[in-house]
């Protein structure tokens, strides 16, 4: 898997995930098992297995409904899908990858921005510090995604059970996680 | 040359698949080159390198051998001894310094008189490209020095 | 050694003894000995380099039945690999061989000879490492080129037949002629054609003892041949020679994976 | 000297209309050894086959190449004119200048060149010809069938009916199979024991057939029409001669908790026992493993006491009985895959979570319920039944790729016994495509869903689990845009995979035949020889070939019966002479055979022997190769691996090959 | 044989407890445990959401590092964190472009060939063979082992041997002298990848969880992983909203309950620093037989 270096190009959603995930789309026969037990099924806009035959049948406009569905985003790479699938199919890398493609693309479907948002304030934490302090993630989230009472309630008796440390935990050098970053986001 | 080179080309191949295909590129009538001649044996476990060596030693300038597709094979096993067979007998001609692709080795079922059609015509061109094959001959006839020559400027 | 000959010989053990003793030019020679008195001509040094398993073919050794093989590694290699070809089977062999430790070592039954030749298994010869990486790494024009003025030297006297404990066939395929497979005449093809064919039999049988590179009289190194034959199969499809009692012949046998990137 | 005659056939325009058969005719005539050469418009026709007998006398021919189509064509015909002109059939060589000459060049010298130099191939290879001589081979006629379920007792019959004698070893104290285990049969529904206990009776019954139950097969050797095979016979600890099978040992044998086989462990038997009451032989064995005699030392004894004619004998022993058979029917059937195969499905620990074959005991009258639909776990009759097809099969992650073909019948069977069984209950069906492909089988199953009301829910079932007495039973209905779906269901019903025997690999390593990775034996060809195996008299019957439903098992074992009455049709069997043979010559050569067998490896149907060479006095002189014609199939593997030529292939011998290359390349004009 | 350790960033803030109790364990049996020097964040799920090599790059560093410091197996106790660092290596291992790629962007040597140890792994190993001559009390109550997602899924990494029903956890508590319940959602996902941006669907799918093993008689939650704990323990107000009546089970890490059973101080273990009170479970110390 080298996603980082992909280019678009011609290739279809069907062929870029082949290629960087390295599973076969049409190895699915849509039985179904993924959604059956996937946890979010109740939550998911388009369902794992819907989502692969969308790949295989390559239809125009499904690449679109795809990487602006919002379950790539509630997908929780729990893995029970794969752990069950008769055909070995690798949804969660597979969702994996629509993530980023729909980042790449700009299609990120709204609902789904706080969840983004969230893995964004996430990065930065640790790009900043090379380790997560969950009192400088929330405040950050919070800030992002302007929803600024939720959890708060939550803070204080966290301080106070000492589940919250206000003196972030840091790499000895910082600068060299940054220089991570940089290089790979290029 | 005055006119274009035309190679002898033998091929061995087994009754059941190869030659078997071959019926079948002339029962639908499939044009290919005129200068391949086909030996027929039961199977390709039953071809002995040192024939291809008499091949070559007798004017041979391209050779093909050719039979069932793995697991295919209508003695269940002989295609695979023959593939070791190949495998080796390729490696012991390279290292003595045989130009070696002066041999095509294939699978070529009943079913694929087309593949075989193509097969003949693809090892056509590529000897016909090497040009006859006189090393061979030259063992007994040239000094060494010659050979030499030639060997390396080749 | 000589005393433990002696003793072999003296209790019945054996009733010829295969070793080496030394000619007046002294240099170690094989030498037959049947009675514990020759016994003290016996030595065994870094120079006893001949394959003694060879004489094990011939009609007066196989009518003694009790050997003693005074033995090199690759003399008792060689006894392995005739062992898992079904060969001397009318032989009960004795071998005496020293250890690295330079310590006299006797072996009187398979399965000890076995134990003995994997715990001392020998690697491919330094020289022989040395010149095929330099034949390896020549054009295929020059190595034919080599091989060329290498073999037209070649008489077809066939001592490298005649001194390889592997050519124990009663009849060579050099003799057959209803078909006659090899040319009879001296040429450079035919020779080619000899060497070849004796290559394509001894790959993944030879023990590489270089006994025929040794012997030859033109001094071609037709040894390396099957060095290289074994080499190239031992990676492509694994199993040592002389390493085991039942038959890894790679030649009678195969894996439905093995590669076929070269076929069409 | 070679007198060789030449007939090159027009075939109407087929050959001259790009060949210059004519001038082929007249070279070939110069060609040295060749005594007669001739074109003609049709040689396969009677006016052509009567040109070449009369030549073949007129001018003393002593071996013919035919110039004409391929030998796959017509070989067959010309070598009988050659019998019939009084020469060796052998002695005659198609010469293939049509489909492999003019039917793929243009008309040109250079094609006319190459349709003489396949001529002239083929003069060189008849020249070096030797006369050959069917093989002839004797022929036990007696057939030994392994495995007295429904294939075996229909082999077994139609063998015996044909006046042939037949040996059926079964390994479990009763024939029947899984087939006396099942309730009713699709897609006619009528009740499975009814129609097979009477085959079961008249194979017990049958004068040609003699039955071993509670026996293996031991080893196998020889080949097609002399097989040697020793039968174990397993210890019953019970004199059958004595036994009248009153039944009162079992009644009060007093370890009574052994679960029952036949019901699918849904009941219990006594350690001895009948597997079921219409068991033929209707007599009971012991099983040593859970009887306290052999367990305890010694203790109970009771059966002993009981027995009215004293048949009980605690000291049998195994053993050996060695036959003599012409050929072999393997009917060893199949097993399946239980419950505890599914960790989504809870490892098996759901007594409500069934396998097949556990409902159709359910299902049957002579079951643990006597024949009501009650679960396993509280007796109660379940209200809902979810039925999953495809449990295990087409699952590459468990490593079964196949289907198992008979599962949507059997689960539309059992969903339609059930509702009739239970008018109120509700039957769901979790599938994922519907496989009715057989005489009125789709019928059956639309039968199901539409008069027995039958939900078929297109979709997998990713778990199951139980939740206050219910099983909960998550799934999806892909048909409704995938909407996840969770059943409440009572009894669930797995239709699990079918899969060969635990023991079928050694059974294969016995006989000798081949099995695909999956266990299932192998037939010679998937299309032309689907009942015969690699090795010649040993066929194929039933599932232990691969998944199959009742008719295609009986039609498959008429087939194999069939094959084996041809091959008793004779007194002997007669072989194409196309086998190898290692020479043989005065003493004191005998061969140039070297002994080292590393031929033995590479043949693949185990027909090269050691032969041991010994002198008056009986002393061994040497070891040498011998070929059984019987088993050599003539693929001439072996030919090319003897380093010193001492095997050789007739008909493609080492002198006919080597004439054929140098007569090809030497051009004598 | 030395033993590595990475804690990972939960274990240091709301997963505290875990480690504490893990080291008082470890402590207690005479364990030591080596932290990998200047380890950093595994990049958790957003990593791997967002860009995938940056996903490999983060865990590869703490490799590196622990390679550097000698360390041959790395106990990872946080299930995330093992997940994200199993992954990584399985790539390192399997693709020499990719540890060429990496030992590139981190300007260090990486093999990734540690044996990464899960928590079921190390107690098992190291804590089993000595646990009984330590275990003083016994946990007289039913409790429910729960193993979430990344502890028992995808099986190659976690080397469970009943991936659908596993028993690892339920045989310490067994140990520890508590009857561990049959259940079913012993391996169902609570969601916490979500736990801050839609805590909704966290609460809807932790409910199932906690409502499961409380209609089955459980009296306290045992898990492995700090995201489970948090999620039943700190978001229990919502998780109670959405079932029919509210449950104050208690969520313990098997640590903890492990501690307890040898005498350990509910203090030493943390066990003060739950929102659902663990008093319950502590107080079932020494009662009788359930």
């Amino acid at each position: 898997m080298e996603n980082t270096e992909l280019h678009t190009g011609d290739k279809s959603l069907k062929q870029l995930v082949e290629k960087s995930v390295g599973v076969e789309i049409q190895t699915c026969y849509q039985c179904g098992k993924c959604t059956a037990g996937c946890p979010l099924n109740e939550e998911m806009d388009l369902m794992p297995n819907q989502i692969l035959r969308m790949l295989q049948a390559e239809y125009p406009g499904y690449e679109n409904e795809i990487l602006t569905s919002t379950s790539i985003w509630l997908c929780l790479a729990c893995d029970t899908c794969y752990s069950r699938c008769p055909q070995e199919v690798k949804l969660p890398h597979i969702m994996d990858f629509l993530r980023q493609e729909s980042v790449r693309q700009k299609l990120v479907n709204p609902k789904a921005k706080n969840i983004l948002r969230f893995h964004r304030a996430f990065l930065d934490e640790v790009e900043r510090n090379g380790k997560l302090n969950e009192l400088g993630l929330t405040i950050d989230y919070k800030l992002r995604s302007m929803d600024l009472f939720q959890d708060l309630q939550n803070a204080p008796s966290m301080l106070l059970k000492g589940k919250l440390g206000l003196i972030p935990h840091r790499v000895q050098n910082p600068d060299e996680i940054k220089k991570l970053f940089k290089k790979i986001n290029g | 040359m005055a006119e274009p080179f035309e190679p002898k080309i033998v091929a061995f191949v087994c009754n059941w698949c190869t030659y078997a295909g071959a019926d079948l590129a002339g029962t639908s009538r499939t044009k290919y080159e005129t200068n391949v001649r086909i030996i027929r044996f039961p199977c390709t476990g039953r071809i002995d390198f040192m024939l291809l060596i008499k091949a070559f030693q007798n004017g041979a300038d391209g050779i093909i051998v050719s039979g069932c597709h793995p697991n295919d094979c209508h003695y269940t096993s002989g295609n695979f001894h023959a593939r070791r067979r190949w495998i080796v007998f390729k490696s012991m001609l390279d290292f003595m310094g045989f130009p070696t692709e002066r041999i095509t080795f294939s699978w070529v079922s009943a079913a694929e008189g087309k593949k075989w059609a193509e097969l003949v015509n693809e090892t056509t061109d590529s000897v016909r490209a090497l040009g006859p094959f006189t090393e061979y001959k030259n063992l007994d006839f040239t000094t060494f020095n010659q050979m030499d020559h030639e060997a390396i400027a080749r | 050694m000589q005393d433990k000959a002696a003793e072999l010989l003296k209790n019945g053990t054996v009733n010829l003894l295969i070793g080496f003793s030394e000619d007046l030019g002294k240099r170690p020679v094989p030498c037959f000995i049947e009675t514990a008195e020759e016994a003290n001509i016996l030595v065994f040094n870094q120079e006893c380099k001949n394959n003694l398993s060879v004489y094990l073919h011939k009609k007066e050794v196989k009518d003694a039945v009790k050997i003693g093989l005074v033995s090199n590694i690759a003399t008792l290699r060689s006894v392995m690999q005739l062992l898992s070809e079904n060969q001397l089977w009318s032989l009960t062999i004795t071998y005496l061989t020293v250890n690295t430790a330079g310590a006299l070592v006797v072996l009187s039954s398979a399965e000890e000879l076995e134990a003995y030749v994997q715990a001392n298994f020998p690697t491919c010869r330094a020289e022989d490492k040395e010149m095929l990486d330099k034949l390896n790494a020549m054009t295929r024009a020059e190595r034919w080129a080599y091989w060329k003025d290498q073999l037209s030297e070649c008489v077809k006297c066939y001592a490298c037949r005649a001194v390889c404990p592997m050519c124990y066939c009663t009849v060579c395929t050099t003799e057959c002629n209803q078909p006659q497979w090899i040319k009879t005449s001296a040429e450079t093809s035919g020779n080619f054609e000899y060497h070849t064919m004796r290559a394509m039999h001894l790959g993944g049988r030879c023990i590489n003892c270089g006994e025929c590179g040794r012997i030859c009289p033109a001094g071609i190194p037709v040894h390396l041949l099957t060095a290289q034959m074994n080499l190239e199969i031992e990676q492509e499809f694994g199993g040592k020679t002389g390493w085991s009692l039942k038959s890894e012949y790679a030649m009678n046998s195969f894996k439905p994976g093995d590669k076929e990137n070269f076929i069409k | 000297m070679a007198r060789i005659g030449v007939f090159i056939c027009h075939c109407g325009e087929n050959i001259s209309a790009t060949i210059d058969v004519e001038k082929v005719a007249k070279l070939a005539g110069k060609l040295s050894g060749v005594a007669y050469s001739v074109d003609y418009k049709y040689m396969c026709s009677d006016p052509g086959q009567t040109l070449i007998v009369d030549a073949i006398k007129e001018h003393k021919l002593t071996g013919i190449v035919v110039g004409a189509c391929s030998p796959r064509m017509h070989e067959g015909t010309f070598r009988k004119a050659a019998e019939k002109a009084g020469i060796n059939p052998y002695f005659c060589e198609m010469a293939n200048i049509r489909e492999h000459c003019s039917w793929v060049h243009p008309k040109s010298d250079e094609t006319t060149r190459k349709a003489l130099d396949i001529v002239r191939t083929m003069v060189e290879k008849v020249k070096n010809n030797t006369a050959l001589f069917p093989i002839k081979v004797p022929i036990t006629k007696t057939a030994l069938v392994i495995g007295g379920g429904i294939a075996g007792i229909q082999a077994a019959l139609d063998i015996a009916n044909s006046g042939h004698q037949v040996i059926m070893v079964e390994k479990t104290p009763s024939i029947g199979g899984h087939m006396s285990q099942l309730s009713e049969t699709f897609p006619t529904l009528d009740c499975s024991q009814c129609i097979l206990t009477p085959r079961m009776v008249e194979v017990a019954q049958h004068p040609n057939i003699t039955l071993h139950t509670f026996a293996t097969v031991e080893s196998v050797t020889g080949f097609i029409g002399n097989f040697e095979v020793d039968i174990r016979l397993k210890a019953k600890s019970v004199d059958f001669e004595k036994c009248t099978g009153c039944g009162s040992c079992w009644q009060k044998c007093p370890s009574k908790k052994i679960p029952d086989e036949f019901n699918a462990g849904m009941s219990f038997r006594t350690a001895i026992y009948t597997p079921f009451p219409q068991a033929v032989p209707n007599k009971p064995v012991i099983d040593r493993a859970n009887c306290t005699w052999f367990t305890k030392g010694g203790k109970c004894g009771v059966c002993a006491k009981i027995c009215p004619t004293g048949a009980i004998d605690y000291n049998t022993e195994d053993t050996i009985l060695s036959v003599k058979v012409g050929s072999i029917v393997t009917a060893t059937g199949f097993d399946i895959k239980h419950s505890d195969f599914f960790p989504e499905y809870g490892y098996g620990k759901h007594p409500d979570i069934i396998d097949g074959l556990q409902f159709e005991r359910l299902a049957s009258a002579s079951g643990p319920t006597g024949g009501e639909i009650r679960r396993p776990s509280d007796g109660k009759e379940p209200e809902t039944v979810v039925f999953l097809a495809c449990a295990g099969s087409r699952d590459k992650a468990k490593g079964i790729e196949y289907c198992s073909k008979i599962c949507c019948m059997y689960t539309a069977k059992h969903a339609m016994l059930y509702k009739h069984k239970n008018h109120h209950g509700k039957a769901h069906v979790f599938y994922m495509d519907i496989r009715s492909a057989g005489k009125s089988y789709d019928e059956f199953v639309r039968r199901a869903i539409e008069e027995d009301d039958v939900n078929y829910i297109r979709g997998r079932v990713s778990k199951i689990y139980e939740k206050n007495g219910k099983l909960m039973v998550v799934g999806v209905d892909t048909l409704l845009g995938a909407k996840p779906v969770t059943i409440e269901a009572d009894m669930v019903v797995l239709a699990t995979a079918v899969v060969a025997n635990e023991d079928a690999e050694s059974v294969a390593q016995k006989l000798h035949i081949s099995y695909d990775k999956h266990k299932f034996f192998a037939e010679a060809h998937p299309k032309l020889k689907p009942v015969e195996t690699n090795t010649a008299g040993i066929t194929l019957a039933g599932a232990c070939q691969s998944a199959k439903d009742i008719p295609e098992t009986v039609a498959q074992a008429s087939a194999a019966a069939a094959k084996t009455i041809i091959l008793f049709s004779g007194s002997e069997l007669t072989r194409e002479p196309v086998v190898a043979t290692v020479n043989r010559s005065a003493a004191p050569v005998f061969t140039t055979c070297t002994g080292c067998f590393l031929c033995q490896e590479v043949c693949p149907y185990q027909a090269i022997e050691r032969e041991e060479i010994r002198d008056r006095a009986g002393n061994l002189l040497m070891n040498a190769a011998k070929v059984n014609a019987g088993l050599c199939q003539g693929c001439g593997t072996c030919v090319a691996m003897c380093r010193n030529k001492s095997i050789d292939l007739q008909g493609f011998s080492n002198q006919q090959m080597l004439s054929e290359v140098m007569g090809l390349l030497n051009e004598p004009f | 044989m030395r033993i590595g350790y990475y804690p990972g960033c939960s274990l240091q803030g709301s997963g505290k407890e875990y480690s504490e109790s893990l080291f008082a364990v470890a402590e207690k049996c005479g364990i030591v445990l080596e932290e990998i020097n200047d380890w950093n964040c595994c990049g958790a799920s957003a990593a791997h959401s967002l860009n995938h090599d940056l996903s490999v790059a983060l865990p590869a560093r703490t490799l590196a590092l622990a390679e550097k410091q000698g360390l041959e197996q790395i106990l990872v106790p946080c299930a995330a964190c093992f997940g994200r660092l199993a992954t990584a290596q399985q790539e390192l291992v399997s693709s020499e472009p990719m540890r060429a790629k990496m030992s590139d962007y981190l300007e260090m040597p990486v093999k990734g060939t540690a044996r990464i140890l899960t928590v079921f792994e190390f107690l098992q190993e190291h804590i089993f063979p000595v646990a009984d001559q330590y275990i003083v009390n016994k946990l007289n109550h039913k409790t429910a082992c729960y193993y979430g997602c990344l502890l028992s899924r995808p099986k190659d990494l976690t080397r469970l041997e009943f991936p659908e029903d596993p028993m690892e956890m339920d045989a310490v508590m067994e140990m520890a002298g508590a009857t561990p319940i049959d259940w079913a959602f012993k391996t169902e996902c609570c969601g916490a990848g979500l736990s801050v941006s839609r805590t909704d669907i966290v609460a809807k799918l932790s409910a199932k969880i906690v409502e499961d093993a409380v209609s089955r008689g459980a009296e306290s939650i045992v898990v492995a992983c700090p995201m489970c704990q948090m999620n039943l323990d700190l978001r229990r107000k919502e998780i109670n909203k959405q079932m029919d009546k509210g449950s104050d089970i208690p969520v313990m890490f098997i640590t903890q309950a492990l501690g307890l059973s040898m005498g350990l101080s509910a203090d030493k273990l943390g066990l003060n620093r739950h929102f659902v009170s663990t008093g319950k479970v502590v107080s079932c110390v020494g009662r009788k037989e359930v």
